[in-house]
């Protein structure tokens, strides 16, 4: 049982971030691929957050009373990688316009027959 | 502290069902009141657990979580007034597949 | 409780992701890519990242779901059916999620407070930065102070960022003829749009400056502040948006914040120290790390606001091109 | 004693109400009365939590962000609904009354 309860987080993470990762390789639409490449992207969020939390701890802000905090170290590359993470995101979906603007498609396999367009 | 407990497992079990309402919707609009529902349920789960954990002073992240949440609302209203006037019959459409 | 609570949220999420598989829907997609990112952001506060579920809510949930809507408003909403069963991306997955599984069992086990991560830099910065920086919140000493040369990297990214969309797709330009857009209809909401707006700059204020003392900062303060005019484009249009902040005022404002933290770090640099060591920037160390954690937390708030507004923009006015043609 | 005793009531009815607009959310039988339970109820179990709340605080700067977060919320929740509602009618939908009138015409 208590083997369980290590290691359910870490377990349901993986879970997450297969579901992300058969979403950006199955899917055909560009739109539906970051979807499911943001979800991967929080999967590993999650995953270093999991590793912060130390049991009992506090939110690592000072306050009184309060002996034992959890890891700030960890929070600190999520916070930052999650605004990257929106930043990129933000690029692909230009990038998507300007595909639909270009090809009329975003559906992956309709491409095909335009390869020699570009 | 029991009362605390118990109204956050009341919010939580809420947040459930609104979560299941905004999965399985049967128009889109059924699915937008679930997930409006989901946010505000969520900011006084956020409220609760402060408490709870003995920590109030994180309400802030409530804070934002209202904010978002009515901002997402307007965006998908304003979404809505595009696909209307854009391609009407085809976003009608869409619509009604889901009601049946 | 904290366990019990951990697991019914990511019982959740693991729920809104397998529906999200199984969505063709576009919009509905995006809607529950909204409440996922709520719900990981309920998780992290259950698991203490105060600072990080600040930062996923804001950004996560409302920067990418307006995006994601916007795009959808160009692309179209019906993600086509393929007819072929996928069974070759089903067989990679589970191979790799089996591989990944049984990698786990080799970690050390959730929340102890003997494991190898809990012992190396963090009891340091647990211990030490309230005295060293002298702030209650240790995210941002550390995000602020010790890793700042991190926290410019990432803030060049996000105006490199900012740069590549509007490369991609141009901002909105001023037009004095321009078409009124916006939810004429909604009167209701125009009405309370107006109210709720400077409430919602005001609480950015509120957390860019008190981020020292609790959750926030910069970051999230940039997104808030962006958030409150993207309501305000949203509700009357992205012309009048447009009119009252300037697109041209926005690149200059993205690259100032950048411009603000380097210049605070070169000036720590004349001033005898390191660059970006705040230590001299007064005659007490405590307060110099005070005055150089405010200033690069109004680069990056400025950075971010500017960067994520732009986005915006570029998005909007794309969306609002094709509307009118 | 006595405000911990209002607390527990209010906290109480709170999270009754939100457990009856989660259930009206799925059992009334059209999109406008579902959205009617869900927004009164809404609005009725966050003024109750909130004072909940507020009644366990030692009303300093806790208790101000608890009204502030009342307050923002009994603006955009209502208005929220209102604006789905009225966007839900433009869009076509019938209430359940309109609906079974259709269907009679037809009929005829």
């Amino acid at each position: 049982m208590s083997f369980i309860v290590d290691y359910y987080n870490y377990w349901i993470v993986v879970f997450l971030m297969m579901a992300g990762f058969y979403i950006v390789i199955s899917a055909n639409n560009l739109v539906k691929k970051i979807v499911g490449l943001n979800i991967f992207q929080t999967s590993v969020f999650m995953m270093y957050i999991s590793i912060g939390k130390v049991s009992g701890g506090s939110a690592p802000i000072v306050a009184e009373g309060i002996t034992s905090y959890s890891n700030p170290l960890p929070h600190v590359l999520i916070l930052t990688a999650i605004v990257v993470g929106v930043a990129t995101t933000s690029v692909g979906l230009a990038l998507i316009i300007r595909i639909k603007s270009a090809y009329g498609t975003v559906e992956e396999n309709e491409f095909k027959d335009k390869e020699n367009l570009i | 502290m029991l009362v605390l407990a118990a109204t956050s497992i009341a919010i939580l079990s809420v947040m459930a069902l609104a979560l299941a309402r905004a999965l399985k919707a049967d128009t889109v609009y059924d699915r937008i009141l679930g997930v409006n529902m989901f946010g505000t349920k969520t900011v006084l789960f956020i409220a609760a657990m402060g408490f709870l954990s003995g920590r109030p002073d994180f309400l802030d992240i409530a804070i934002v979580y209202a904010l978002i949440n009515f901002i997402g609302m307007v965006a998908v209203l304003r979404f809505f007034e595009y696909t209307a006037t854009d391609d009407s019959p085809e976003s009608s459409s869409t619509s009604e597949d889901q009601c049946r | 409780m904290v366990e019990f609570i951990d697991l019914v949220l990511l019982g959740m999420l693991a729920i809104t992701a397998m529906r999200i598989i199984f969505l063709k829907d576009l919009f509905a997609v995006v809607m529950l890519f909204g409440i996922y990112s709520f719900l990981s952001a309920l998780i992290f506060v259950n698991l203490d990242a105060v600072d990080v579920a600040f930062t996923e809510a804001s950004v996560g949930a409302g920067i990418s779901t307006v995006l994601m809507l916007g795009t959808l408003a160009l692309t179209g909403r019906k993600e086509k059916v393929n007819s072929h069963t996928a069974w070759l991306p089903l067989i990679v997955v589970v191979v790799t999620g089996a591989a990944l599984i049984y990698g786990t069992l080799d970690m050390p086990p959730f929340g102890d407070s003997n494991n190898p991560v809990q012992q190396h830099v963090a009891p340091r910065y647990i211990q030490d930065s309230p005295q060293e920086i002298g702030l209650p919140n240790m995210v941002t000493s550390v995000l602020a102070s010790y890793r700042a040369f991190d926290t410019l990297g990432e803030t060049a990214v996000v105006f490199a960022a900012a740069i590549g969309v509007l490369s991609l797709l141009g901002l909105p330009k001023q037009e004095k003829s321009a078409i009124e857009s916006g939810l004429k209809s909604h009167l209701v909401l125009r009405v309370v749009a107006k109210l709720v707006i400077p409430l919602i700059i005001l609480f950015a204020l509120y957390v860019q400056f008190h981020g020292d003392y609790g959750p926030g900062g910069g970051f999230q303060a940039g997104v808030i502040a962006a958030a409150a005019i993207i309501l305000y484009a949203l509700v009357f249009g992205l012309p009048t948006a447009a009119h009252v902040i300037a697109p041209s005022l926005l690149k200059a404002l993205a690259a100032l914040g950048v411009l603000i933290y380097a210049g605070t770090g070169v000036a720590s640099f004349f001033l005898g120290g390191d660059f970006l060591d705040y230590n001299v920037l007064a005659s007490d160390p405590v307060a110099g790390q005070h005055i150089g954690i405010i200033l690069i937390e109004l680069g990056v708030g400025l950075t971010v606001f500017a960067a994520m507004l732009c986005i915006f923009y570029a998005f909007a006015a794309q969306a609002e091109r094709t509307n009118i043609q | 004693m006595i405000i911990e005793a209002a607390s527990t009531l209010f906290l109480i009815l709170g999270a009754f109400f939100s457990l009856t607009g989660a259930v009206g959310l799925f059992r009334f039988p059209d999109f406008f009365t579902r959205v009617h339970a869900a927004s009164v109820t809404d609005s009725a179990a966050t003024i109750f939590i909130i004072f909940g709340l507020v009644l366990r605080t030692d009303f300093g700067l806790v208790a101000v962000k608890l009204l502030f977060i009342l307050i923002f919320l009994l603006i955009t929740s209502p208005t929220a609904s209102h604006a789905l509602a009225k966007s839900a009618r433009h869009g076509g939908l019938l209430t359940l009354v309109e609906t079974e009138a259709t269907k009679k015409e037809d009929s005829d």
